[in-house]
């Protein structure tokens, strides 16, 4: 964790409400994929407190991307930026996914923004000789993201959106039946990541979840961002019922957390 | 520029501290920067059990500043005793221990069990939690904060220092109670109890319904207990609420405070307690001070006597 | 959009009122736009004698805000009547008198006074203004507050809106003894005593000392009042601190508020009241209300239930 | 008084310390020298109320400049602009100078950032055949504006500064001895209006005063910007002792107030 003045290249515009950050940094950063960052996302009242967004594409050690959707008055503004300019960043943070020992077949499921830690995912995964299935989740095709720039990577990538319009209609699980995979690794709407939860722990392979929870700090110092804790360490006593999404997570294994 | 000085007798190298819960015990912010330029440690309040702290959401935004409703969870006296203690002591910097309780007794272990503990400096009652069921107890009923002042005075030498609320009609009371409990010093503000609505599910955003509003939202009403307090109760005062920047803690110099706290600023400026120490310097400079302790006698002494 | 609304048997065409003095008594604003466009007008508090207010600085900057030590500077009774009165008459909007005086004889003057006077719709009682020495009297004690209301109530049959206090322990405590002296409904939050302080002069910024604060910046603490006293007290309560947009009008209705009012939005947007009457309507819409009278309704039922 | 989307044309910086904000209006402006506007200066908490200006120039009527000393966040804000982005602005507010019935010799007082009214008042005056001396002062010649402008309308100027580096060493009042003017005019620091007020009061010529004060909604509505008058209107009683700078002012006749 280190505070960077990162340097604004390129602002892209994927699908609509979504904008990808390209960005520079001084130095290599060190990255695993699952990772965030806050962003200093303005200086208005609304904007106090900076925002969280996992890194998204990285294609050398100093250049990093965010994708993220246009919700509110931080992300509107994060829009607003123009290359030349410069964004406030601490990072990375957490712990990201652990990478499995040996190759393996995985499936990688993202839901709207929870796309973008699937790309670095994929990447370490095939770089450490793994099948990659990725499936991916939007409304509607107009919302889709990341399908083209994972396939690109060498996944599999298949999709599904709420309307039909691209893909598989329905939700995102679906298109796990009579796939044969090793394990899973999640990160989107809460609804999402319940379902995946439910097949691991039902007998299905081991999952691993990205999850999302308000924030203030994203280091560890606030508190304000935990998530109940499954199996607390006992000696903690009460304390242990609680992990930090910040510091301990934002990737649980599916079995240690309830949300 | 002599940054150096003292809140009822304890010496501080400088007169910036972090404030209770904003930065845990000391351990992330110590991968970012070395904790020895700090003035002060104000660590999380610690309770005699560990305690969960509330069901989630715990925090929310609010305008120039956010809402907090963690609930106080901590690893209990214990670990803090075994763990984070001895990891702070490392660091040349005053470890003030915020202290809390569900009742008198809880509060008066703790005081009992951090007393005569290698490397702690100070410690801070906080009577004065919005977030916790029984957290504003002794802050509305100023007989019972100077009963449980009283308690906890019996149990310990080290500077006492009483955390009081804002949440109450008349702060300079209950710091007169404070005081006549034994009180080293005050310390103010804790956050406004506020709420924030989420119209799309209708309801209030946190899981505790209401929480804790801290940032620079607060800095006028921090600024306006702490001067009542400093010229009105006669004990030394660590002012804090909103401090960002070297001149936010000027002001609160001015108001009459001996030393400030840093909080919700961490959140946003992981670096600002540091930062804050350097902006210090030069602003003292800018108006002519030539020290910290200077600035603080210089303020505004005509309001000061008129009311002592 | 259905935006019409009751507040204690008052028809209003929509929920947005302008707060009282920030509006003067609606002359200036009334040279940029049609005041019939508003839900009410809350005027400046009137007395029984023309007041001068405070000595300058009145005003002062303040993080995401302001802070004012006007005083209740106003023409009196007798100026409103013959000349401010007739004035809003023109307009189709409802025009509640907000109404201070220095003892009880001094607000029921006042409420006798206009009681009958083509034109008022209303009454609001500031029993919470912290910029005279006795502003606070009647709302730091629930008794004395409780009796000024009898007394007042005795005086007319006009709906009578009591504003209560944000800067005492407990605002539920006081809406009930407002309630039980007969109050029709109840506005908050009146201002946050804070202060400002200059380092150039080393002292406060304002005449006063101290003044009240006012913005977005409390928000959190209107919201909070706001929805205890809507959900223990019984009575309507008309919602306001720091509304600058529709969404902020909705989060108020949503947190309990049968109507709310614009204040210092209007100093950095003059159009701001009729802004957020569009703003409401739409933002009312995209989250599936029908009317503003269903959203209120809608608002957490169960919170409501669980404390009635 | 109405609301104003002013288009920034040009930004210049004609003293240490100072800037100049070129705007175009999209109608022409009804504009009385010594009148004034309520600036947008910035979105952050710290300039959350609007800031006053006096107008400086206005060559046609629908352009319009103001000239500020760079203080704080909302004058830091206006300085950061760049031709082409837009100000919000309200006005124009509050009492001007009034004007003579007949020509006179008038002189003219600005001090620092006093001397924007100082131009549209010496054009006002000469246009109706006055003869206008007038005096500016500044700390120090680096700090001084509005000269060559002022100068350029066809008045006389004459300088003065604290340190002697332009002109006159010493207060811009000394600059009125041995000069015969028919009326001041002065705006500019506390210190040298109240010595323009005295200078008026003992018997020198009638004088006018162009105040400031803290101000919130520089319209009348907060009662924030009082100042107190010498001949309240008995008829408003108690009310009468105050006079809002933004509504009845910012100028006012030297016997008037006490500040
Ligand atoms: C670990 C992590 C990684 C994330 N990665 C991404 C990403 O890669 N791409 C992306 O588009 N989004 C990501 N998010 C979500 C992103 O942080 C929010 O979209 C962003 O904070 C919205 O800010 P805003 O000001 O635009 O909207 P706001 O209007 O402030 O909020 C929009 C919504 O965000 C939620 N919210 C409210 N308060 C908080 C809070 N304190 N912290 C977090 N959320 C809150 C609420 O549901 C709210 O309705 C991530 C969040 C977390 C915690
Ligand atoms: C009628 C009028 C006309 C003016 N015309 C000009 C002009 O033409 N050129 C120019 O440079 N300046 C002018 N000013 C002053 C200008 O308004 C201030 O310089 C500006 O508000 C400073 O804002 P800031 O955020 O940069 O600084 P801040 O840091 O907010 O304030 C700087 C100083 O301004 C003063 N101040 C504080 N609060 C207020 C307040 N509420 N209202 C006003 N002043 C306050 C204090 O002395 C403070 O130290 C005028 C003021 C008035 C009232
Ligand atoms: C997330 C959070 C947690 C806090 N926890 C504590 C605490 O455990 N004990 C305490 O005395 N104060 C606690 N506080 C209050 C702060 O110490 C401080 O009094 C308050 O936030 C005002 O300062 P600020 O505006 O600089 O944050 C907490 C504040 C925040 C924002
Ligand atoms: C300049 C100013 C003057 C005020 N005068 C009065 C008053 O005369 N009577 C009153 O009841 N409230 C008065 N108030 C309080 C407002 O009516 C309102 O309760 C408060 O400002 C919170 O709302 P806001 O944040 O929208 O301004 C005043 C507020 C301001 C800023
Ligand atoms: S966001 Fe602060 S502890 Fe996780
Ligand atoms: S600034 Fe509001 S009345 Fe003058």
């Amino acid at each position: 964790m280190k505070m960077w003045d990162l340097l604004v290249c390129d602002v892209l515009r994927p699908a609509q409400d979504y904008v990808e950050l390209r960005l520079q940094a001084p130095q290599p950063i060190d990255l695993t994929p699952g990772q965030f960052f806050m962003l200093r996302a303005g200086d208005t009242p609304d904007t106090y407190l900076p925002r969280a967004f996992s890194w998204y594409r990285s294609e050398d050690p100093s250049s990093i991307s965010f994708l993220f959707r246009v919700q509110g008055p931080g992300t509107a503004h994060l829009a607003s930026l123009k290359a030349g300019e410069s964004l406030s960043a601490m990072g990375p943070l957490g712990q990201g996914f652990p990478l499995p020992a040996r190759p393996i077949r995985a499936a990688l499921l993202g839901g709207g923004v929870g796309v973008p830690p699937l790309w670095g995912l994929a990447r370490a995964l095939l770089a450490a000789g793994s099948e990659v299935l990725a499936l991916i989740g939007a409304r509607s095709q107009a919302h889709l993201v990341g399908v083209e720039e994972v396939r690109a990577l060498g996944a599999q990538v298949l999709v599904a959106t709420d309307d039909g319009t691209a893909g598989h209609r329905g939700p995102l699980t679906e298109l796990l039946v009579g796939e044969r995979v090793d394990a899973l690794y999640a990160c989107g709407p809460e609804g999402m990541l319940r379902r995946v939860q439910e097949i691991s722990l039902a007998g299905g392979p081991p999952a691993h979840l990205a999850l999302e929870a308000p924030m203030a700090c994203g280091y560890g110092v606030c508190l304000g961002c935990v998530v109940e804790r499954t199996h607390p360490d006992p000696s903690l006593g009460e304390y242990g019922r609680y992990a930090r999404v910040c510091r301990e997570g934002p990737v649980f294994p599916a079995g240690e957390v309830r949300f | 520029m002599d940054l150096s000085v003292f809140v009822a007798g304890l010496p501080l190298k400088n007169p910036v501290l972090t404030a209770s819960g904003t930065f845990g015990y000391g351990r992330e912010a110590a991968e970012l920067y070395d904790l020895s330029v700090l003035g002060g440690v104000m660590v999380k309040g610690v309770s005699r059990e560990p305690w969960p702290g509330n069901a989630p959401v715990r925090v929310a935004r609010a305008p120039g500043g956010m809402l907090n409703a963690i609930g106080l969870q901590n690893p209990g006296l214990e670990h803090f005793l075994m763990v984070d203690l001895p990891f702070l002591r490392q660091y040349d910097t005053a470890v003030v221990v915020n202290v809390v309780g569900h009742d008198e007794e809880g509060f008066v272990e703790v005081v009992r069990g951090v007393t005569g503990q290698a490397g702690v400096a100070a410690i801070e009652l906080n009577i004065s939690c919005p977030n916790v069921k029984d957290g504003l107890l002794f802050s509305q009923d100023p007989a019972s904060a100077r009963r449980l002042v009283e308690a906890a005075r019996r149990e310990t030498d080290l500077p006492l220092i009483v955390k009081v609320s804002p949440n109450v009609t008349d702060p300079v009371q209950l710091g007169h109670a404070c005081r006549e409990g034994g009180a080293d010093a005050l310390s103010a503000i804790n956050t406004l109890l506020g709420m924030a609505i989420d119209p799309v599910r209708r309801s209030p955003v946190l899981g505790n319904r209401t929480g804790g509003l801290s940032g620079p939202a607060v800095k006028p009403v921090g600024l306006r207990i702490v001067y009542d307090l400093a010229a009105q109760v006669g004990l030394p005062v660590v002012g804090m609420g909103g401090i960002e920047t070297g001149r936010d803690a000027l002001e609160y110099i001015l108001a009459g405070a001996r030393a400030v706290a840093v909080g919700t600023a961490v959140f946003r400026d992981p670096f600002a307690p540091p930062r804050i120490v350097g902006e210090l310097a030069a602003e003292l400079g800018r108006h002519g001070f030539e020290s910290a302790a200077q600035a603080w006698a210089a303020a505004n002494p005509q309001a000061r006597e008129a009311v002592s």
